[in-house]
């Protein structure tokens, strides 16, 4: 191989940086931080409750769901996590993507996750607002009661 | 040094007075002639050395002895020109500041470029990148305003020392070419270029750290560092490098560094 | 250079013949806990994320009928699934706990001097916590009834 | 003319690159960055440099750089040119001392508005320690005179100078070595026209067209084994010049500093002597107030190191060979030693395994600095014999004699120089390239280079740079270094001249192209053998006992006879054998304005 074939060494630094107003990279940070923090609680919580507390996995069923989510407390309690969770992942994987993806390959992903980031938190917080404990059978009386007063 | 695996104690091992002995150690380096090969080979060479010996000396020795076409970069040989950054046993150090007896001889020590920059042959990297980072972060004083008496600009002990942590760097890419962010696209600024911008945004005397912190305000910027540590445990000169970037990150949130008064 | 020819082979002292090895590209860094904890970070936040996709569409079950929600939730039932519960609760505690090192690196001046000891820290609260949780978990998954 | 060349800037002609600007500056140390600071904003300047600007030597150095700011203690300009004289041991140029002492405050002020962190005083001015050889009131008492950042001012200085360059958008080369300076005939003189310059990561040659070029390549301490100075400083631009056939003054000069690291010569700075640290002999005796009285270990260099080496041959040295002595920091305390001495602090215990907080490291003289080099008068031109300049050609700092330095420099005078005179430098040479021309570069340029660099290249020679190296720099420590005779300088000269002939016969192993350091290595072994002989030479001539050169055989001062500076000169056949047959020595005068010749007391 002779020297005139090889690429010139000292090639020119394509500085690919653009700099635009709005920086979504700060208030990621500042997100991911604040949303983990809180966190911590809501799943935490989330997984005692679904998990220790009832005592057996059994129990998880329908019912149990549902009763959860006819109390308004636990309603927003998921709610919340749904929002900061989804956000919270979606941004983490964004870096990721930024890192390891490049060219179209990057483009294609990044659509695909906000895609489905969006799609996602719309079904789960419609399922959170509209849902129907009264759609199925239950042991709780209060929630007999009030299916039962509709 | 931190980090070091200290397998091999040698005893006396530091004091000139040591008892001569050598020892055979066999080096494994990662070589590339952009001349001749495709792709970078391993290639070992056994080399007598004592041990208080550093790498650069046995590189040194093999050059000079055994294969003078080994290429390398060094110049003052004991850590202060940034020159002989390379990867020694799977870590970022300086080839003169790296010590025979700290290594685990019974092993070969791997030697290799550093990582992230562009290989130009054997354990030579292009360093442009790494410098046009360094210059896009404006490293110098900018401060218009002159000193009243026409002599030095007023400094306190405490405004002095709010810097003196990030002014040690040497420029020898330890860090950067240590950080698994920057390894990626090789695009983010990188923290040599953050600890130089701390060195003036912290500076009392400058009047432009917003300008600087608006430049690592960036999608390549601050934000990128995800305090792997690396730098920090790469860093020859013992600069706090993944502080000094908190320190930056926080200035940016802020709005202005925080930099004692008096 | 094109007027220079390429050199002729000298007979200078000889230069070794290169034993070329047969290695991986480049060695492994050896970074340490920083480097470490990075990579599990990123390993258990990804894992969780498709959890959470996953997670969500189940859920949503809950608003079609009963009898889907509980069919599918019921294969969860299975060993394997309370086995899959224990890494996940396993998964979330790392990255849970690690991320609250890496908001401590970011919060306060002394922490980027701590993060070691906040590493082996974190290493240590996992362990308690799964052991608080694996074996009351396995009971009631293998327990059965 | 047809032998010259027609070209523009950019063009390649024949494989050779051609660039054309106002100003080259060779060498991107304190000295050439210092001009370019002061050229680039006024002229098309061009940096050529074998190292990136900050992997220069000048960030090695440590200690301070003196100015009479007096911001702790009364202090003035005529204290410190009187210090300068009579460390030299007046064969300083007096007039070129006085302009030294007296621009220094304003270097200083230049430095720190560029933005360089000087340590600071209560009051947050820029702090003094002191240093050997600084007096008060003409040797009363030490003084504190040295402006510093830690142990890192010379790290300071090298990278406020970079940053400065940066901001000023100074056009770098960086890894081009200059090998060759390109002289044109014109009304009969040679004149300078162009540097060629051999640009490591390709191989390919580089001619840099200048209306006036600076020399600032720092030194060549590397003719000796033990030695404070980096592997690169082979002394390439002095070389360059004699090759010129142009003089070179007082070269027998090398100073050895006290305290190298024993064994290896990584330098513990004087400002540790400053801060107050103590040089013990085995019996843990401070000699130096033997020697020394009044201001006993922070007398000048050259003093303390033959007293150093003289305390090991009557048989006080330390150790088990009894070969060194020891630098006592102990008493200094943890916080002195962190705080203002870190680096000197790590170096010990890293390199040594000693710890200077708790034990006495082991030191010995090193080779540090050339006091001679390419003679310049105070406005930095360089001088083609006694009093004739060079149009257009400037030299500053290490590689250059002004003569500041006389034939010892002190400490934190250096930095100083390379600021003083690399800033009149600069200025020089843009005044000089607004009224001139450019001189036309010759056809063929290149050529001398181009033969050096393919001969090496394709030599089938069986010498190895590498022992040829070793054998200089083991014969230079040892016969040429802090005490010197006729019969030891007799025997490196001969030594000197093997080598030469083995030289001619030295095989590279890498034939390539690219960043091809062998063949760099190689080219600057024939500087270093170059120099090694001129410095050896003209030292032979010097039949008496000054300063950084002391002759064994000839222990006393002879201003009668030796009064002068060493000019030396390359004239016939450069690879005749007898050294006497191609080097021609000749004196110049000193210049004395306010300070008559006196014994040389402390
Ligand atoms: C360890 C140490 C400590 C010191 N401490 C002090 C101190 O405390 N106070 C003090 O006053 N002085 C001190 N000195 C002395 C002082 O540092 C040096 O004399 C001074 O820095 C020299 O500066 P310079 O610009 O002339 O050369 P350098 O800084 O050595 O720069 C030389 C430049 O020339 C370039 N160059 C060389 N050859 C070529 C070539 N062929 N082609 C292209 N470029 C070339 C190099 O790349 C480099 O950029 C110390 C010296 C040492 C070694
Ligand atoms: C339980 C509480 C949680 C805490 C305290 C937390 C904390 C954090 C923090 C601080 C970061 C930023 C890391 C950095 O900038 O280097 C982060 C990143 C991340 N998190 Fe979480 N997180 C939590 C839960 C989650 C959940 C539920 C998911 C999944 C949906 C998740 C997925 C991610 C991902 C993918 C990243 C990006 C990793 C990277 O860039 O390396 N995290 N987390
Ligand atoms: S911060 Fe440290 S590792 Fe990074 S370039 Fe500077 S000296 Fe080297
Ligand atoms: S290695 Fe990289 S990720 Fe941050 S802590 Fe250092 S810059
Ligand atoms: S050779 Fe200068 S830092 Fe290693």
């Amino acid at each position: 191989m002779s020297t005139q074939n090889i690429a010139a060494p000292r090639s020119p630094y394509l500085s690919h940086r653009k700099r635009n107003r709005f920086n979504i990279e700060k208030w990621g940070w500042i997100y991911m931080r604040v949303s983990g923090f809180l966190l911590v609680f809501l799943i935490f919580g989330h997984l005692f409750y679904n998990l220790i507390f009832p005592g057996k996995v059994s129990i998880l069923d329908w019912a149990f769901v549902a009763g959860k989510f006819s109390d308004p407390l636990w309603m927003w309690w998921d709610g919340a996590m749904l929002w900061l969770a989804l956000i919270h992942g979606a941004n983490g994987m964004r870096t990721l993507v930024n890192d390891y993806a490049h060219g179209r390959f990057r483009s294609v992903l990044l659509w695909a996750l906000g895609i489905t980031t969006v799609v996602l938190l719309v079904l789960g917080t419609l399922v959170l607002t509209t849902f129907d404990p009264c759609l199925g059978p239950t042991d709780n009386a209060e929630l007999i009661a009030i299916c039962a007063a509709q | 040094m931190a980090g070091a695996a200290t397998l091999e104690a040698v005893d006396n091992a530091g004091a000139p007075e040591a008892p001569i002995q050598a020892f055979t150690v066999t080096l494994n380096i990662r070589r590339f002639d952009p001349e001749k090969d495709a792709e970078p080979y391993w290639q070992d060479f056994d080399v007598e050395l004592y041990a208080t010996d550093r790498v650069l000396d046995a590189l040194h020795k093999i050059k000079w002895e055994q294969d003078g076409s080994l290429t390398f970069r060094r110049s003052c040989a004991h850590g202060i020109c940034g020159s002989d950054a390379m990867r020694i046993n799977g870590r970022n150090r300086l080839a003169c500041k790296t010590l025979i007896k700290d290594l685990d001889i019974s092993k070969p020590i791997y030697v290799e470029a550093i990582k992230g920059l562009p290989l130009e042959k054997d354990l030579i990297v292009d360093m442009e990148p790494f410098f046009a980072s360094y210059r896009e972060i404006q490293p110098f004083l900018i401060a218009d305003s002159k000193p009243k008496d026409g002599k030095e600009r007023i400094q306190s002990v405490a405004q002095r020392a709010r810097f003196d942590d990030t002014t040690k760097c040497i420029l020898c890419a330890a860090c950067t070419s240590s950080c698994p962010v920057f390894w990626t696209d090789g695009q983010y600024f990188g923290p040599a270029a953050i600890v130089n911008a701390h060195r003036f945004i912290f500076d009392s005397r400058d009047e432009a750290a917003s300008v600087r912190l608006d430049i690592l305000n960036d999608k390549e910027g601050v934000w990128r560092c995800r305090t792997t540590f690396n730098c920090t445990e790469a860093c020859p000169r013992g600069i706090e490098v993944t502080k000094a970037i908190a320190e930056v990150k926080a200035a940016v949130l802020r709005g202005k560094p925080d930099i004692p008064k008096q | 250079m094109t007027s220079q020819a390429a050199p002729p082979e000298s007979p200078a002292a000889p230069i070794p013949e290169p034993k070329r090895r047969k290695l991986p590209a480049g060695t492994l860094y050896r970074g340490r806990e920083g480097m470490w904890s990075w990579v599990l970070h990123r390993i258990t936040g990804t894992a969780i994320f498709f959890f959470l996709l996953v997670h969500i569409l189940d859920t949503a079950l809950i608003r079609i009928s009963p009898e889907a929600y509980d069919a599918v939730i019921g294969t969860y039932k299975t060993p394997i699934m309370g086995l899959g519960e224990v890494a996940l609760v396993a998964a979330v505690g790392l990255h849970a706990l690690n991320g609250l090192r890496i908001i401590f690196i970011d919060l306060f001046s002394w922490g980027p001097r701590a993060q070691k000891a906040m590493f082996w820290i974190v290493v240590v609260l996992w362990i308690l916590l799964l052991v608080g949780f694996v074996p009351r978990h396995l009971m009631v998954v293998f327990g059965g009834h | 003319m047809s032998e010259y060349l027609e070209f523009e800037d950019g063009d390649v002609i024949d494989g050779v690159h051609y660039h054309r600007h106002d100003v080259v500056i060779v060498g991107a140390g304190g000295a050439g960055m210092r001009a370019a600071i002061e050229a680039a904003p006024r002229a098309n300047t061009a940096v050529i440099t074998k190292l990136y600007p900050t992997r220069s030597h000048t960030g090695a150095a440590q200690g301070g750089m003196a100015a009479a700011l007096a911001n702790v203690e009364e202090d003035s300009w005529e204290w410190h040119t009187f210090d300068t004289v009579k460390g030299g041991d007046y064969l300083v140029d007096q007039d070129a001392a006085e302009i030294l002492a007296k621009e220094a405050i304003d270097a200083v002020l230049d430095l720190e508005n560029m933005g360089l962190p000087f340590n600071r005083t209560p009051e947050g001015r820029i702090d003094q320690r002191r240093f050997g050889g600084h007096t008060r009131d003409h040797g009363k008492a030490p003084v504190r005179r040295a402006c510093y950042a830690a142990d890192r001012t010379g790290h300071m200085i090298l990278q406020t100078l970079f940053q400065n360059c940066v901001k000023l958008g100074v056009n770098f080369f960086n890894e081009f070595y200059a090998l060759d300076l390109v002289m044109t005939e014109v009304d009969g003189v040679e004149q300078p026209s162009g540097v060629v310059a051999y640009e490591l990561a390709t191989g390919q040659l580089h001619v840099f067209q200048g209306k006036s070029i600076v020399f600032a390549t720092g030194g060549f301490g590397k003719i000796y084994k033990t030695t404070s100075n980096a592997h690169t400083l082979t002394g390439d631009g002095v070389g360059i010049i004699w090759r010129k056939g142009l003089p070179l003054e007082d070269m027998e000069f090398f100073q050895f500093h006290p305290t190298g690291l024993a064994g290896l010569g990584i330098l513990l700075t004087e400002g540790a002597r400053g801060e107050g640290a103590i040089l013990r002999n085995a019996n843990g005796e401070r000699f130096m107030e033997r020697y020394a009285p009044t201001i006993k270990d922070l007398a000048p260099r050259d003093i303390v190191s033959r007293c150093m080496v003289q305390e090991v041959a009557e048989g006080r040295g330390a150790g088990p060979h009894k070969d060194y002595v020891l630098l006592d920091c102990t008493h200094l305390g943890a916080e002195v030693l962190e705080t203002k001495l870190p680096d000197i602090t790590e170096f010990a215990r890293t390199y040594l395994g000693v710890d200077p907080v708790v034990e006495p490291v082991p030191v010995m003289p090193t080779a540090h600095y050339a006091m001679g080099g390419i003679p310049t008068n105070v406005k930095a031109e360089v001088l083609r014999d006694n009093d004739t300049i060079v149009p257009g050609l400037y030299a500053a700092g290490e590689c250059a004699c002004v003569s500041v330095h006389g034939s010892n420099r002190l400490g934190t005078n250096s930095l100083l120089d390379i600021n003083v005179f690399g800033k009149r430098a600069g200025n020089n040479a843009v005044d000089y390239a607004e009224t001139a021309e450019f001189r036309p570069i010759p056809a063929d340029a290149a050529a001398g280079v181009r033969e050096l660099v393919d001969g090496l290249r394709n030599s089938s020679g069986t010498e190895r740079i590498g022992a040829l190296r070793k054998q200089l720099q083991d014969e230079m420590d040892r016969n040429a270094q802090v005490f010197r005779t006729d019969e030891s300088l007799e025997k490196v000269t001969q030594t000197i001249h093997e080598l030469r002939e083995r030289y001619k016969n030295v095989a590279i192993h890498d034939k390539g192209q690219r960043f091809n350091t062998d063949l760099l290595e190689a080219i600057e072994l024939g500087f270093l053998l170059d120099l090694a002989e001129v410095v050896v030479y003209s030292a032979r001539n010097r039949k008496e006992s000054r300063g950084g050169h002391m002759r064994d055989d000839y222990p006393k001062r002879d201003d009668e006879t030796y009064l002068k500076h060493t000019m030396a000169y390359l004239t016939g056949d450069p690879h005749s054998a007898d050294a006497a047959d191609h080097i021609t020595l000749g004196w110049k005068p000193v210049v004395i304005t306010n300070y008559q010749p006196m014994e040389r007391k402390y």
